[in-house]
C-alpha cells in the first residue's frame, strides 16, 4: 500500500503534560483522512509536529516512505506538505497574491513581479475553482475567502499532502460543501488530505479513513464504511450524544430586547447594519442565521456597546442601551459570548481565575471594598471548570495553554454565570467538540428555561435548528426574513442567506 | 517685508536640508528595525560610535572614505551585539538599546582619552572631512544663489535623500523588504512559510546599523569635521520618535524629518528676535508634538460627518427596502 | 502574571542572572586590565564604595531613591500597557514645582512639605496629562509624545530657573527652599532622607494595588489585553488615562523628593538620566515594583561605588560607565534560553 | 611631594581643557601627584565626590571648577576646614577658600572692540560685507557666558557704536553641528564675524566660518588652527596659567593661602591673541587701538561691567 505519511510513536510533552502519547498514524496516498477527538485531545499538536512547528520528544516521521526530521516548516514544505492552520496566518496589509506567493515570490530582475504573481494567482484560483480576487488586500476579507487564500497558498507550493485544521469551523454550510468538493477533486488528482473536524456529518460525508484521538492517544483508525456516527461519538466521548431538536416549554413572552431601525458601520467604515429590527422575549431563543461577515458580529458588538451605532434604537427592558458603555450595558443585564474568543473573550497571558474574574471583579464574594479575594475566585473558577467540563490542570493555568475548545468553554462559563437576563451568544460552539457541544446546548436550554432572553448568532444551521424558537436570516446587514425554528426549511434559509427573498423568488417562478 | 526676507530665504531651505540629513539617515536605518517589529531605541549609540570611529578611521587611513567605512563598521558591530541580545537571547529591546547608548558614550570617551590623551573634542589632527559635491552645471542653470539648493553638499546628504525612494522600492518590490514587513506585522505567517524570523531580524538590525553608521559618519566627517563627546545630541532619540509615528514608512519618515529639520532651522533664526533661548530651543520639539497631536486629531472618528453620511445613505437606500413594513418615517 | 513568581521560574531566573553577572564581570575585568588596573582591587573598591561603612550604605540608598521612584513610575505605566518614556520630564517639572512651593511660600513645617510634595505630584501628572489625553482619546502614541515632552520639560524648567526665578548672584538655580519644606533626614551623617521610605512604601503599595485591588486588576487587564478588558466592561480609555497620570504623578514625586530631600533648591539640569535609569530598572524587573526595589538598589550601589572608584583607583568615570553598561546588557539577556522550539520572537511591549 | 586633585564636570570643554593642560604641565615640571575627578552631571553625586577626596586628607590642594559644585563644595569645605580648596572662576562667600578669579569680560571687551572695528572697515576688508552686524554664539544661557557676552557688547559699543551684535545660544556645550548651524544662520543674516563662547559647540562655529568664508573669534584656548584664514583672534582665558602658577607657589614652599587671585588683562590671565595669518592683513591702526584699549583697561581708565 502506498503510504504518504507515517508517524510512529510520536510523543509530545508540554512540561509535565503529555499532549501526544506514542501516537502511530499512517495516511494512505490519495485518501481523505479525518482526525477527530475532543477538545484538547492533541490533534493540533500532532499536526504541528508533523509540519515542523513543534519538535516531538519521541517518535519518528516519514513522508512518502522517506524518514524525515522535520526541523522547520521549510523542511515540510519541501517534502510536499502544506498546512492550513486552525488560526489563519495571513498578512493583512498584503494583497491576496502577495500572501499566496510569500516565501516563493516570482521575481524579475531581482524585483518582485506583482503582475506575474497576480496573473498566476488568478490562474491557480481558476484551476482549483477557488474564487478570489488576487489584487485585493487581505485586511477586511471574510474568513471564507481567507480560507481559500490559505488553501491556495498551500497549492501554490505544489503540496501533495494537505493538512487542514478545523477548516469548516468558520464556514457556512454552503462554503463547507464547496470546500469538500474541492478537497474531493484534490484526491482525485492523487493528492492526500488530512483534516481535523468536530462535525461528524462532515467527517462521515467526505473522509475515507477516520482516526480518533482521545487524551493524546489513538483510540482507533478505521475506514469510514466500518463506522457509524454513533460509534464515532462513543469512541470520542465515551457516551451517546444527541443532536435532536431540544424539547421546550413556552417562555413568559415578556419583551426584553427590542431593536428598531438600527444602522452601524464596520471597521472599514462601510455600512454593516442596515435598518435592523428585531425583538427578543424572555424565555425565547432567537437565532440569527447568515453567512459569516453579513453584519452578525457588528450587531453583537453594537448591542454590547463595543461599537457605536450610527442610527436607530435598541431598548433593553424598555431603556435605551445605545450610547452606553459596555460596563453599563452589562450592569443592566447583558451577558455576551463574543465571536472572536481569542481577541475579545480571554486574555491568553492571564490565568483562568483572572479570566473568570472579568466583569465581576467588583462583586461579592470575589471582592470586598475594592480588594480581590483571590482564594474565592480560585474556588469559583474550580467549580466552573467542573460544571462546564473545562480541561485544565487548575485555576492558575494560563488561558493560552488550553486547547481552542476549552478556551471557548471558559468564556461560556463566565458569561452564563454572570447573572444577566439577556444573553448575546455569538458562535458558541465554533471549534468545540461534539461532547462539549451537547453540553453547551444543554446549558443554553437551561438558560432559556430560566426565562432568559437569548439572541443566538450561529453560522451552523443544525445548531439553530436544535435550539432556536425563531430564526432571522441576515444578508449584507439586513434581516431578510424570519422562519419558525421548529419548521426550519434549509432551502428557503439557504436562499435568504444568499440574499434572495424566498417570497419574491416564489413569485418569479 | 525685509524682516520676512531674513527669515524665509534660500538659506532657510539649505539649512533645513542640512539639519534634516543626519536625522533622516539614522531614521531610515531605524525604519528597517521598525518594519521588522523591533523597537530600536539604541540608534543614538550606534550613531555616536560611528561618528567616533569615522574620525579615527579618517586619521588612520588619511582618507575620508576610509573613515566612513570604519565608522560604519563600528556601528555594524553595535548593531550585531544588539541583534544577538535582542533576537537570540530575547533581551528586552529597550533595555539593550538604552544600555548600548550608555556604552557608546563611555566607550568613545575612554578611547578618546586612550588614543588622543584628551577629553572633549578631537579637532584637526589630520581628520579628513568628506568632500563637498559640486554638481556640474548647477550654477549655470540655477544661478549662484539657487545652485546651493542642490549643489555643494557632502555626499551623504545626497545618499540620505536618494535613499528615500530606494527604500520605498525596497519595501514594495524586493523580497527582503517584503520579509521585513511580514516579520514585523505577522511573524506567525513568516514562520509557517519557512521564513526565518531570527535571520530577517538580524538583517534588519544590521541594515539599521549601516544607516546609523552613515549618519554618524556624516555628523563627524560631513556636517562638521570633528568629534565631540556625545555629539549625536539626541538626534537618535528624535529619529525614534519620528519612526514610531511614521511606522517606518520611508516617505512619512522623510516628512517627519523635514518637519523637524525645518522647525530646527527656523527656530535658530528666531533667536535674533531676542526671545529667551530656552524657549526657542524647545520650538522644534513642541512643533513635533503638535504635529503628532494634530495628526491623531485628524484621524479621530468624525462623528458629525459620519452621521450625515449615514443619513444620506439611509435616505438613498430607502427605495430598495422591501416594502413599507419598516417604520421608516421616524428618522430625523 | 503570577507565574513569574513560581519557585521553579524564580530559581531559573536567579541562576540565569548570576551567570549573566559573572559574564559581565569577566568582560569588565578585561576592560579593567586594559587600563592597567587590578580587577580585584577595582571590584573590592566598588563594594567598599557601595557598602563600606554606614555612610557609604546611606550613600548607596541615597542614589537608589530617585531610581526606585522613577522605576515605580515606569512599572505603573508598563502594567497598564503604557510606555511612559517621559519620566525624565515629569521628574524635572516635579522637582521645579516642589522647589517653587518651597521658596515662594512660608508655611508651617509639615504642611509645607505636604504642599510641596503635592505640587510635585500635580506637576508630574499635569505634564503627562496632555500626551495621555491624546493617547486615550485619539491614539497618539505615548512613546513619541513623552520623548518629545522630555526635551520641552528640561528646557522649560531651565527657562523658569534662569529667566524667572534665578537666585540673585547665583549660578543657574532657584533660591533655596525654606527649611520648613525640607524632607526629614534619616541619619545625621548622610543626606539620606525619608524619600527612600516613600519610595519603598510606594513600591510595595503599587505591587499590592495591582495584585489585590479591583482597580489594579482592571488596569492590569487593560495593559495585557485591551480588547478583552473593553469587552468585559472596563473603561479602557479611563484606565489608560489614569495609568499615565499616576505614572506621571510618581515621576513628578521623584523630582519633588530630590529637591526637597537633597538639593533644597532647583538647579538647571539637576538630575539628568534618572528617568531612564528608572525605566531600565523597571524593565529589568519585568515591570514588577518589588523587583524594581532590587534592580534600583543594584544601580544605586553601582553608582555609589563608582564614586569611590574614581578617587581610589585609576579607573575613570567612563570606564565605570562601560562596565555598568556591560552589566545591564548581560543581565537583560535571557541566558538560559529554554524554549528552543518556537522561534517567533515574542515582543513584550508593543508600539 | 605635592598632591593635587582637580574636580569638575567640564574638563572636556575649552576652559577645562586649558586647566588640564596647566595641571599636566605642572605635573611634568614639578613631578606633582595629580588626580583628576570628573563629576559627571548629576548634582546628587557632588557631595560624596568631594567627601571622598577630602576625607583621605591626602591632597594638598583641590582645584574645583564649575558653579554647580558650589553648594556641595561649601558644605564639604565646612566639614574639612583644613582641606585647601581652590575655586576657579569666581569668588564665593567662604573665607577659608582660595579663589582664582578670571576677568573674562575684559578679554571679551577687547575681542568685541576688535570685531567691531574690523566690521566697521566694511567691504574694503576681505570677507566683510556692508551689513554692520556681528554675532555671538553662546553655549548655554548661563551667567558666565552672559559675562562674556556683556564684555563683548561693551567692546563693540565702545569701538564701533553702529555695529549691531546678534547673540544666540545653542543650549548645549557639546553639539558642534548645532554651533555650525547657528553660525551659518548668523552669517546668512548678515553677520561677518562671530564670537563663540560655547566649548565644543563653538568648534562648529569655527568650522562654519570656514564653510561660509567669514570670520570667527575663538575662546578659552588658541583656536586659530581650527579654520586658518577665517579666525581673527582667540580670547584666551588662561586656566593653565592660573593653576600652574598656584601649584608653582605651593611647590616652591610658598604655601597658598586663602583669598582671591585675580587673573585679568593685567596679569595675563585673559588675553586676546590675534591669529597671525589674519593679523598680517589687519590695518596697523586697529592693532594700535587694541593695544591702547588694553592699556586703558589695565590702568582702570575703562571699566567693564560684569554681568549679574
Ligand atoms: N504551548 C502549549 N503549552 C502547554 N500546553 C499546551 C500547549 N499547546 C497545547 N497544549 C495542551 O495540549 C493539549 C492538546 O492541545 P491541542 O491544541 O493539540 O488540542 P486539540 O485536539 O487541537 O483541541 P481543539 O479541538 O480544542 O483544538 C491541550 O490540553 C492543551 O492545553
Ligand atoms: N527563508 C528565509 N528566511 C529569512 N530570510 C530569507 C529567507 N530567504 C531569503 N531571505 C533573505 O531575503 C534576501 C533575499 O534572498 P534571496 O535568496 O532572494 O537572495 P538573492 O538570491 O541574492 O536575491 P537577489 O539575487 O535578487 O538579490 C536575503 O537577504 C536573504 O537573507
Ligand atoms: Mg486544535
Ligand atoms: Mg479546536
Amino acid at each position: 500500500m502506498d503510504i504518504a505519511v507515517q508517524l510512529q510513536g510520536i510523543t509530545k510533552r508540554f512540561d509535565a503534560f503529555t499532549a501526544n502519547d506514542r501516537i502511530d498514524l499512517s495516511v494512505r496516498r490519495g485518501e481523505i483522512h479525518a482526525i477527530i477527538g475532543e477538545n484538547g485531545a492533541g490533534k493540533t499538536t500532532l499536526m504541528n509536529v508533523l509540519f515542523g512547528l513543534l519538535q516531538p520528544d519521541e517518535g519518528t516521521i516519514s513522508v512518502n516512505g522517506k524518514p524525515l526530521v522535520v526541523t522547520s516548516p521549510a523542511v515540510a514544505i519541501a517534502e510536499g506538505l502544506g498546512m492550513v492552520h486552525q488560526h489563519f496566518k495571513l498578512v493583512p496589509s498584503l494583497t491576496v497574491a502577495d500572501n499566496i506567493f510569500l516565501g516563493m515570490e516570482i521575481r524579475k530582475r531581482g524585483l518582485i513581479d506583482r503582475k506575474a504573481q497576480i496573473e498566476q494567482a488568478r490562474t491557480l484560483s481558476r484551476k482549483f475553482g477557488l474564487n478570489v480576487d488576487p489584487a485585493e488586500r487581505v485586511a477586511g476579507l471574510s474568513v471564507g475567502i481567507e480560507q481559500r487564500i490559505e488553501i491556495l497558498k498551500v497549492l501554490a507550493r505544489n503540496a501533495r499532502i494537505i493538512i487542514l485544521d478545523e477548516p469548516t469551523a468558520v464556514l457556512t454550510p454552503q462554503e463547507s460543501r464547496d470546500l469538500f468538493a474541492t478537497l474531493r477533486s484534490f484526491v482525485e488528482d492523487g493528492m492526500t488530505v488530512i483534516f481535523i473536524s468536530h462535525h461528524l456529518e462532515e467527517v462521515m460525508a467526505v473522509s475515507d479513513t477516520i482516526t480518533v484521538l482521545r487524551d493524546g492517544r489513538v483510540v482507533a483508525t478505521r475506514g469510514k464504511s466500518e463506522l457509524s456516527k454513533r460509534e464515532l461519538v462513543r469512541m470520542m466521548v465515551g457516551r451517546d450524544v444527541s443532536f435532536d431538536r431540544r424539547p421546550r416549554s413556552p417562555g413568559s413572552g415578556r419583551a426584553v430586547l427590542s431593536v428598531s431601525d438600527l444602522w452601524a458601520r464596520d471597521d472599514r467604515r462601510l455600512p454593516a447594519l442596515k435598518a435592523v429590527n428585531l425583538s427578543v422575549s424572555a424565555g425565547e431563543i432567537v437565532g440569527i442565521a447568515g453567512v459569516a461577515g453579513n453584519g452578525q458580529t457588528e450587531l453583537a458588538e453594537v448591542l454590547s456597546g463595543l461599537r457605536p451605532a450610527s442610527h436607530g434604537s435598541a431598548l433593553l427592558h424598555g431603556k435605551e442601551l445605545l450610547e452606553h458603555s459596555p460596563a453599563e450595558i452589562r450592569a443592566r443585564g447583558l451577558a455576551h459570548v463574543p465571536g472572536d474568543r481569542l481577541a475579545r473573550g480571554v486574555d491568553g497571558n492571564a490565568t483562568l481565575s483572572a479570566n473568570m474574574l472579568m466583569g465581576r471583579q467588583r462583586k461579592q464574594p470575589y471582592s470586598r471594598r475594592g480588594l480581590i479575594d483571590w482564594r474565592a475566585v480560585d474556588r469559583e473558577t474550580k467549580a466552573l471548570m467542573q460544571r462546564f467540563d473545562i480541561r485544565a490542570r487548575g485555576p492558575r493555568d494560563l488561558a493560552s495553554s488550553l486547547s481552542g475548545g476549552n478556551i471557548q468553554k471558559v468564556v461560556l462559563a463566565r458569561e452564563f454565570t454572570a447573572g444577566g437576563d439577556f444573553l448575546l451568544i455569538d458562535q458558541p460552539t465554533r471549534g468545540v467538540d461534539i461532547g462539549a457541544q451537547e453540553a453547551i446546548h444543554s446549558e443554553i436550554m437551561r438558560q432559556r428555561a430560566d426565562d432568559k432572553a437569548i439572541l443566538l448568532i450561529s453560522t451552523q444551521l443544525d445548531e439553530l435548528a436544535a435550539l432556536a424558537d425563531r430564526i432571522l436570516v441576515m444578508f449584507e446587514g439586513r434581516i431578510m426574513g424570519e422562519i419558525d425554528g421548529a419548521a426550519m426549511d434549509e432551502e428557503s434559509i439557504g436562499l435568504m442567506m444568499a440574499g434572495i427573498d424566498p417570497v419574491a423568488a416564489a413569485e418569479v417562478q | 517685508m525685509e524682516i520676512l526676507a531674513t527669515f524665509f530665504n534660500v538659506g532657510l531651505v539649505v539649512a533645513t536640508i542640512r539639519t534634516t540629513t543626519p536625522i533622516l539617515l539614522v531614521a531610515l536605518g531605524g525604519s528597517f528595525t521598525t518594519k521588522a517589529g523591533i523597537f530600536n531605541i539604541g540608534l543614538e549609540g550606534q550613531m555616536l560610535i560611528a561618528a567616533f570611529f569615522a574620525v579615527i578611521g579618517s586619521i588612520w587611513t588619511g582618507s575620508s572614505f576610509g573613515g566612513l567605512l570604519i565608522g560604519v563598521a563600528a556601528a555594524l558591530a553595535f548593531a550585531l551585539v544588539y541583534a544577538v541580545l535582542v533576537v537570540s537571547f530575547r533581551a528586552n529591546e529597550v533595555v539593550v538599546g538604552l544600555a548600548l547608548n550608555i556604552l557608546a558614550g563611555g566607550m568613545t570617551i575612554s578611547l578618546m582619552k586612550a588614543i588622543f590623551g584628551t577629553r572633549g573634542s578631537v579637532v584637526g589632527r589630520g581628520i579628513v572631512g568628506l568632500p563637498k559635491v559640486q554638481l556640474p552645471g548647477a550654477r549655470d542653470i540655477l544661478g549662484p544663489s539657487y545652485a546651493q539648493l542642490i549643489s555643494g553638499y557632502t555626499p551623504l546628504v545626497y545618499v540620505a535623500f536618494l535613499s528615500v525612494p530606494l527604500l520605498v522600492l525596497f519595501y514594495a518590490r524586493t523580497r527582503l523588504g517584503l520579509y521585513l514587513r511580514v516579520v514585523g506585522e505577522k511573524p506567525e505567517a513568516a514562520e509557517t512559510l519557512g521564513i526565518s524570523i531570527a535571520r530577517v531580524r538580524y538583517i534588519a538590525s544590521l541594515l539599521c546599523g549601516l544607516f546609523a553608521g552613515l549618519a554618524g559618519a556624516h555628523m563627524s566627517l560631513g556636517y562638521i569635521t570633528m568629534f565631540t563627546e556625545n555629539m549625536s545630541s539626541g538626534r537618535g532619540f528624535m529619529a525614534v520618535a519620528i519612526l514610531i509615528f511614521s511606522a517606518g514608512d520611508p516617505l512619512k519618515v522623510l516628512l517627519g524629518c523635514l518637519l523637524f529639520g525645518f522647525a530646527d532651522a527656523f527656530s535658530l533664526r528666531l533667536q535674533i528676535l531676542n526671545f529667551p533661548s530656552y524657549l526657542i530651543l524647545a520650538v522644534p520639539y513642541a512643533v513635533a508634538l503638535l504635529a503628532l497631536f494634530a495628526l491623531s486629531w485628524r484621524t479621530r472618528p468624525k462623528l458629525i460627518r459620519e452621521t450625515l453620511e449615514t443619513m444620506r445613505n439611509a435616505l438613498a437606500e430607502k427605495p430598495q427596502d422591501s416594502g413599507g413594513k419598516l417604520p421608516a418615517d421616524n428618522r430625523p | 502574571m503570577i507565574s513569574s513568581l513560581l519557585p521553579r521560574n524564580l530559581r531559573r531566573t536567579l541562576a540565569g542572572q548570576l551567570l549573566a553577572l559573572a559574564i559581565a564581570l569577566a568582560l569588565g575585568a578585561v576592560v579593567i586590565l586594559m587600563i592597567d588596573e587590578n580587577p580585584l582591587r577595582v571590584f573590592a573598591t566598588l563594594m567598599r564604595g557601595a557598602f563600606g561603612d554606614s555612610e557609604k550604605i546611606a550613600g548607596t540608598l541615597l542614589q537608589t531613591t530617585p531610581i526606585l521612584i522613577c522605576g515605580v513610575a515606569a512599572c505603573i505605566g508598563l502594567r497598564g500597557g503604557m510606555f511612559n518614556v517621559g519620566i525624565e520630564g515629569q521628574l524635572f517639572l516635579g522637582g521645579f514645582a516642589a522647589a517653587w512651593v518651597g521658596f515662594s511660600f512660608a508655611l508651617p513645617p509639615v504642611l509645607h512639605v505636604l504642599v510641596a510634595v503635592a505640587a510635585a505630584v500635580a506637576a508630574g501628572a499635569a505634564w503627562v496629562s496632555v500626551p495621555a489625553y491624546f493617547r486615550v482619546r485619539f491614539g497618539a502614541n505615548e512613546v513619541v509624545s513623552t520623548i518629545l515632552a522630555n526635551y520641552v520639560a528640561v528646557l522649560l524648567t531651565s527657562y523658569f530657573t534662569i529667566f524667572l526665578f534665578k537666585r540673585p548672584g547665583g549660578w543657574s538655580e532657584t533660591p533655596p527652599i525654606l527649611p520648613s519644606a525640607y524632607l526629614p533626614e534619616l541619619f545625621s551623617f548622610s543626606r539620606l532622607n525619608i524619600g527612600l521610605l516613600i519610595g519603598l512604601a510606594l513600591a510595595v503599595a503599587t505591587a499590592l494595588f495591582f495584585r489585590f485591588t479591583t482597580t489594579g486588576y482592571a488596569v492590569t487587564m487593560v495593559g495585557s489585553a485591551p480588547k478583552f478588558a473593553d469587552y468585559g466592561g472596563i473603561n479602557v480609555r479611563r484606565a489608560g488615562f489614569g495609568v499615565l497620570l499616576a505614572s506621571g504623578a510618581v515621576g513628578g514625586l521623584a523630582g519633588g523628593v530630590e529637591t526637597l530631600g537633597v538639593h533644597h533648591r532647583f538647579m538647571e539640569g539637576f538630575a539628568p538620566g534618572f528617568g531612564f535609569d528608572g525605566l531600565i530598572a523597571a524593565l529589568l524587573a519585568n515591570g514588577s515594583p518589588i523587583g524594581t526595589i532590587f534592580t534600583a538598589l543594584f544601580f544605586g550601589a553601582l553608582r555609589a561605588g563608582s564614586l569611590l572608584l574614581e578617587v581610589d583607583t585609576t579607573a575613570s568615570r567612563e570606564i565605570i560607565t562601560v562596565i555598568q553598561a556591560l552589566i545591564i546588557l548581560a543581565v537583560s539577556a535571557d541566558l538560559l534560553l529554554r524554549r528552543k522550539g518556537d522561534r517567533t520572537g515574542g515582543r513584550r511591549w508593543k508600539f | 611631594k605635592v598632591h593635587v586633585a582637580a574636580i569638575s564636570g567640564y574638563f572636556a570643554q575649552g576652559f577645562g581643557v586649558s586647566i588640564v593642560n596647566g595641571l599636566n604641565k605642572a605635573k611634568d615640571d614639578f613631578g606633582i601627584d595629580l588626580k583628576l575627578v570628573d563629576t559627571g552631571n548629576r548634582s546628587l553625586d557632588y557631595e560624596e565626590q568631594f567627601a571622598n577626596l577630602a576625607k583621605s586628607g591626602e591632597y594638598d590642594l583641590i582645584f574645583v571648577m564649575g558653579w554647580e559644585l558650589v553648594d556641595a563644595l561649601q558644605k564639604v569645605s565646612a566639614q574639612y576646614p583644613n582641606q585647601r580648596f581652590i575655586f576657579i572662576d569666581g569668588v564665593l562667600d567662604s573665607k577659608s577658600m582660595i579663589y582664582a578669579n578670571f576677568a573674562e569680560e575684559q578679554g571679551s571687551f577687547i575681542a568685541g572692540a576688535l570685531a567691531g572695528m574690523v566690521e566697521d572697515l566694511g567691504p574694503s576688508f576681505d570677507k566683510i560685507g556692508s551689513g554692520k552686524a556681528i554675532g555671538f554664539v553662546g553655549g548655554r544661557d548661563i551667567p558666565v557666558i552672559r559675562n562674556f557676552l556683556g564684555g563683548y557688547e561693551q567692546g563693540v559699543k565702545y569701538a564701533a557704536p553702529d555695529v549691531k551684535v546678534n547673540a544666540v545660544f545653542a543650549g548645549t556645550f557639546d553639539d558642534p553641528a548645532k554651533g555650525s548651524e547657528l553660525a551659518q544662520t548668523l552669517y546668512g543674516q548678515g553677520a561677518d564675524i562671530v564670537y563663540n563662547v560655547a566649548g565644543p559647540t563653538g568648534e562648529g562655529v569655527m568650522q562654519a566660518s570656514a564653510a561660509a568664508d567669514k570670520y570667527s573669534l575663538g575662546v578659552d584656548i588658541d583656536m586659530c588652527s581650527s579654520a586658518p584664514g577665517n579666525v581673527l583672534a582667540s580670547m584666551l582665558k588662561r586656566g593653565d596659567v592660573a593653576v600652574y602658577s598656584i601649584i608653582k607657589d605651593e611647590v616652591q614652599g610658598k604655601k597658598v593661602q586663602p583669598g582671591a587671585r585675580t587673573f585679568d588683562l593685567a596679569s595675563g590671565g585673559v588675553e586676546v591673541k590675534l591669529c597671525d595669518d589674519v593679523a598680517a592683513k589687519l590695518p596697523q591702526a586697529i592693532k594700535d587701538k587694541l593695544e591702547t584699549l588694553r592699556q586703558d583697561v589695565i590702568a582702570g581708565k575703562i571699566t567693564i561691567a560684569k554681568a549679574k
